[in-house]
């Protein structure tokens, strides 16, 4: 099997799109003839043509309307939001639109598109290039929101999107793309060469929307994690000693509550961890499901370890981004209650 | 050229409720005067176009001038009669409103042209993506009148399943994209279908409609820009009714400039027809659409026309204009228009007009009798109320099985 | 003291700040000449003035790039979105823009913006006018958002975010423009004459944001709401019988949360009601807040009574609308724990 | 006009990486071709300004034509000093980022005019709303270098408290607005604040900047459709260097017109002109400056210049366009060109250029030497780690100060 970097697996999934579905397009700011700025999309446009792959205006509005519109006539497109953080001039669309078009239609209509965006920090992106506004789109009903944490459910997970008739935003720990990340940003970078993760076959495989995925078994408590926290949460619980199962939520919505509910009925404790602002990220409707399901279970109080509510700061992004000191602190405070 | 002698200039409408009403500031050239060139003309060579306007029909009925679309007496009479259509349609829906049957109407009274024109003018394989004011579209391309009416009633047979607003129509089989309460997402939206069309190679378009008010929307500026970019296969028609809600054209930008002149900027061949006269835009439509087969690219019409009635059922015009607005209208109205051309050219009369609005008149009271039977907004059948958690995705997710089985529907 | 509407109270506030600040200016949709759709804006240009109370284009995005450009020139704007179903076109300007710019230029530049729109369904209004998007924006730092639930507060809170010197998303509950609405769609409509809250001075004066406002004390459960909800938990805490304290929230951020947890502490149980969908709404928000500070006061889980996880349907809206009903049951499910 | 012969026509650029490049497709006409018109001219009578290109510096350097802007020597020489100045600091930069002392920054080789000769043409009282590519502003504003520097670090005296990426300045005293990462939302706010002037009834005015690339954002119709409705006293660039990162103007929408012509559309006049000709760009924005003050209104102007370096430390443009297209470019270098003209005209010789080259080298080694010393990203001095929570809001709500003291910082 090869090893792939995240990129790289997101890279073969689309490949393996375009040659499965004629329906698939592929667009976005300079996603054709460069590949984009992440490379993403290297050398499909050469692959499978400028009508399949190409550049677009930056407009991202527009892109996302021109796929709700090609998926109205039969495409399945894939459209590129270069940053996360340039992504609410498309909210219109993507809100009024694209999630509803189903619903108002009774179903004779739908956008089976897929919007892919780097998200997140830890790239000195200051706050136009860090964030992570996930926590936003899962309000809506009629989207979908999927966050990977490593290349092999990268590729699994962006074909189920795109094989997906409803909208789904994909998510990319965009300080995953080349190699895992725990946090220690003093440390030297990692790659993922090696990673059991990485292992990804070279043809179609899907990895089903809405299940959850445990990355570590443990009884002491529960953490759930996506996309690069997953690592973080690792990092912390290996070194504070504490022995957590570690849920990677995969996809925020629609959500394996049944996967959250058997683990936190178990150890009794939960932290929540995620890289966005704090106030109603998506942690909060975790913390108010888990007291839900689990109230009788638990027996301490739900932590959240999250951004703090402010723009990302560009000097002070490692006091911004809830690294692994973060997360072990909560998690010691949590089992010590 | 204005001087903002005071401050900040903030347009004004040429009279208010009160004041005589006044056109005199719109130029209404006679009809013929503007030139039809090759389909395949440089976009370059017709910038003049945005800024005159195609008439065909003049002040006595007569075909004038080269956009002639040469269309039949049958046709014509079709033309006419789902324009009828379409104002008796409208005149029963406000009715039943008014009566408590349903929420809102709003009507297209003035503006018939515009929708049933071009859609007469289109093959029925093309998509259009309508706002609410082009119900003429489905009436043109013979969208049962019943199923229109379920819609608005959000009865038991509405195929939106209750869950939109009156007159946000949608149909497939009609080529009649789902209208959207949110103005302007269509237009961008039918780009994009254009475009679609183009990579599958085929030779169908996507015309839109958006209201002159809605052009100051970023979703207009997406599809010209796209439009341009990738010489989509479309036809974006502005609907310059004069008004948007309250505000008059001038507030969208229209004081100083024409609406059709916003295509110039993007090399786009940019048509300004007079919107009310039924050859004219049947004409522009055709010249447009012939241009989009050929792979020619986006054609932008702007369709000059008058809002007669209020907004919406929730609005009331005269608290902003003068109610004889209408009536001195330069352009006349579409209907009478058509009419008098049919009866001067020898092919109609007062009488069979007569018996015309009789009979359609009957065909939308049998079509409200029949819908109404389904089911109106507060009385009889509807939907289950259990439906109304299907549809949000394409398979409902444990989360809304969960909240329809709390809902206990 | 007179009694006002609430659409009056409003129209009273912007009366009151375009007399006292010469800054104040105020542009939307129709709401020069005609006084706006819902009359909130009615006399105002007659009396201030065209240059300062004038319309916009149907541009949302542009109407809060232009009140941005104002408020960095040393204007105070008021501007109003028709509906609040339409702000998403001004996401962009509104969550990285107006948001951001105090902070990313250190205090150097900021957006004294107060941005009004009606929400809430309850007027047959479909998808489209019925939304409730405030959750959205709580998540975004750098944003206030306030909504009121009688004339009293909306003209004292108004006035109050006119006078702040950050943005402002002031979500006015349409439904209880011209009347309280405690959810009984079926029964005749009320008017706000005689109502205690309806009594507004005519004058200046501000209800601070940030505080809470215990509706009706209680002692058997805590029942935090805004808007229209405020009146629904009135009536559901008197047909169920059952001795809720409730809160009216007035500011969702800042938040009162002093206010939160004394009651909760006190009452050990809580109920929230939103009519936004339920997922990630501002309910998660609280309900993440209540587990973390009440915990050992909690005696049973928290529940939320919202709209439901679809678009407000248009012929279903009583079906969606969390009504007298669904709350009483919720309250009466939470006691018996 | 193009014809969509095979499905969906996707723009491509002259020439890719291993080709000739060719820029033969540019027309460039002849400086002082294009005639000056009186600045209450009718927009109606320029439309062809939008598609022709002012130029006043000929091949010799000479100037021609009606738009010279009769500029001094001194005042010429000033305006050579602010670009060198530019490009020095720039080379600078970029060379602290290569050193790892910040993490990212963006040069404007090849586009100091643009910057420099409009700033100059201004008053100090106007208000500047730029892109990440006008640090000539600033400097033409006399604006300290080390300031600028203060905030590529985010060190201990970066006025904008560490918390901006480099580049993204701010400075309310220089007229700068704070720039934004988010592209085009300047644009539109730049309007607004023209709007408040003009409420105030003074004379100040605004001047905005946007790439080519950048138009096709909302924000780009929304500063249209506002500047034409209420006829806001601002100055509306367009700098089209051809490049939006990888992607030719092509997809920008400037295969099939120019960038100019966006404006005809709302009735703005439109002027298109050699950006890399330092007189022509101050006449232009002279001429535009004094439209507004006298309350004629905004005007559009694209300025058409070329973007010689990568899109910023993180790009290689040599995977999209080939490595010598820059040495082709067809309006050579603004420097390079207004040095010329100064020699001719004999004001100025290569020694003084020389000498003035290494002093502004000097000045700029020696404001980074001072800012380096308050800090660099990764070492020295920088705000205290506590003051990430401030400013979030005017007034510190309850939940951040909770936030800052779990922060422990
Ligand atoms: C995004 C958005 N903003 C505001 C509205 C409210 N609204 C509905 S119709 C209308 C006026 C539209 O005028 P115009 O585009 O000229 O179309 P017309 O009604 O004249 O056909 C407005 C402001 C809306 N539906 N959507
Ligand atoms: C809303 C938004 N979308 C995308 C980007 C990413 N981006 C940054 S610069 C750039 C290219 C801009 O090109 P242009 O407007 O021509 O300006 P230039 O770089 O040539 O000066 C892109 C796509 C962004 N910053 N903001
Ligand atoms: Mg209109
Ligand atoms: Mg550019």
């Amino acid at each position: 099997m090869p090893s792939m970097s995240m990129i790289e697996a997101i890279n073969s999934a689309m490949d393996v799109a375009l040659a499965r579905d004629p329906d698939v397009m592929i667009f976005g700011q300079d996603v054709g003839f460069f590949g984009g700025v992440f490379r993403a999309t290297e050398h499909l446009q050469q692959r499978y043509g400028k009508q399949r792959v190409f550049d677009a205006p930056i407009s991202e509005g527009g892109i996302i309307a021109t796929a709700i519109g090609m998926g109205a006539y039969g495409k399945r497109p894939v459209v590129e939001i270069q940053f996360a953080d340039y992504i609410y001039p498309a909210t219109d669309q993507i809100v009024s639109e694209a999630a509803r078009l189903r619903y108002r239609t009774g179903g004779e209509w739908w956008s089976p598109i897929t919007i892919r965006s780097p998200y997140g920090g830890g790239i000195y992106g200051g706050q136009t290039h860090s964030q992570s506004p996930e926590g936003i789109f899962t309000h809506v009903a009629g989207l979908k929101t999927v966050i990977p944490s490593n290349p092999y459910d990268a590729k699994g997970l962006l074909i189920a999107a795109i094989e997906d008739d409803d909208p789904v935003l994909f998510f990319e720990p965009k300080r995953l793309y080349n190699g895992p990340f725990d946090g220690h940003h003093d440390r030297p970078v990692q790659s993922w060469a090696g990673h059991v993760d990485a292992e990804v076959p070279a043809e179609h495989y899907a990895v089903p929307l809405g299940k959850a995925r445990t990355v570590r078994a443990g009884d002491e408590i529960t953490i759930l994690a996506y996309g690069t926290m997953v690592h973080v949460a690792l990092c912390a619980a290996q070194e504070s000693g504490i022995d957590a199962d570690i849920i990677d939520l995969r996809t925020l919505i629609p959500l394996d509550l049944d996967a959250i509910v058997e683990s936190v009925s178990r150890t009794g404790r939960c932290v929540i961890v995620h890289e966005a602002t704090r106030t109603s990220g998506f942690g909060a409707e975790l913390a108010a499901l888990v007291q839900e399901h689990c109230f009788f279970a638990l027996e301490a109080p739900i932590e959240r370890v999250t951004g703090w509510d402010t723009p990302y700061p560009h000097a002070f992004e490692w006091e911004y981004f809830p690294g692994p000191q973060r997360v072990g602190e909560a998690l010691k405070r949590v089992v010590s209650i | 050229m204005i001087r903002n002698s005071t401050g900040l200039h903030i347009p004004e409408p040429a009279h208010r409720p009160g004041e005589q009403p006044d056109f005199s500031h719109i130029t209404v050239p006679p009809a013929g005067s503007v030139g039809r060139p090759p389909v395949d003309v440089d976009p370059r060579a017709i910038r003049d176009c945005a800024f005159q306007m195609i008439r065909v029909l003049d002040d006595d009925g007569k075909v004038c001038g080269q956009w002639d679309p040469g269309l039949s007496a049958a046709e014509l009479v079709a033309g006419l009669r789902a324009m009828m259509l379409t104002r008796a349609y409208d005149t029963r829906m406000v009715r039943v409103q008014r009566q408590g049957k349903t929420s809102f109407y709003m009507k297209s009274t003035g503006e018939e042209a515009v929708a049933v024109a071009a859609a007469m003018a289109l093959r029925r394989d093309d998509m259009c993506f309508p706002t609410y004011r082009q119900q003429g579209i489905l009436i043109a391309r013979d969208w049962p009148l019943v199923e229109m009416m379920n819609q608005v009633y959000s009865n038991s047979r509405d195929r939106l399943k209750g869950r939109q607003m009156p007159i946000m129509y949608s149909s497939r089989e009609a080529g009649f994209f789902s209208i959207s309460g949110n103005l302007g997402t269509q237009y961008s939206q039918a780009v994009g279908w254009a475009m679609a069309a183009a990579a599958d190679g085929n030779d169908r378009l996507s015309a839109a409609w958006i209201g002159e008010g809605a052009t100051a929307e970023g979703d207009f500026h997406y599809a010209l820009t796209f439009a341009s970019v990738y010489q989509a296969p479309c036809i974006l028609n502005i609907v310059n009714n004069q008004w948007a809600i309250s505000s008059f054209s001038g507030i969208a930008g229209g004081e100083v400039t024409t609406f059709a002149a916003r295509g110039l900027g993007f090399g786009i061949p940019s048509l300004r027809v007079d919107g009310n006269d039924f050859l004219a835009v049947h004409a522009v439509t055709s010249w447009a659409a012939e241009r989009a087969r050929s792979g020619l690219g986006p054609t932008l019409i702007e369709l000059f026309t008058y809002r007669v009635e209020g907004h919406s059922t929730s609005d009331d015009p005269t608290r902003y204009r003068p109610a004889s607005e209408a009536s001195v209208w330069p352009l006349g109205d579409p209907i009478e228009r058509l009419k008098q051309h049919l009866i001067v050219s020898g092919h109609w009369s007062e009488d069979r007009h007569e018996a015309l609005r009789k009979e359609l008149d009957e065909e939308v009271r049998a079509a409200g009798k029949l819908s109404e039977s389904y089911g109106t907004l507060k009385e009889g059948d509807r939907w289950p109320a259990a439906t109304m958690f299907d549809d949000v995705y394409r398979e409902m997710p444990p989360h809304l099985r969960a909240q329809r089985r709390q809902a206990g529907v």
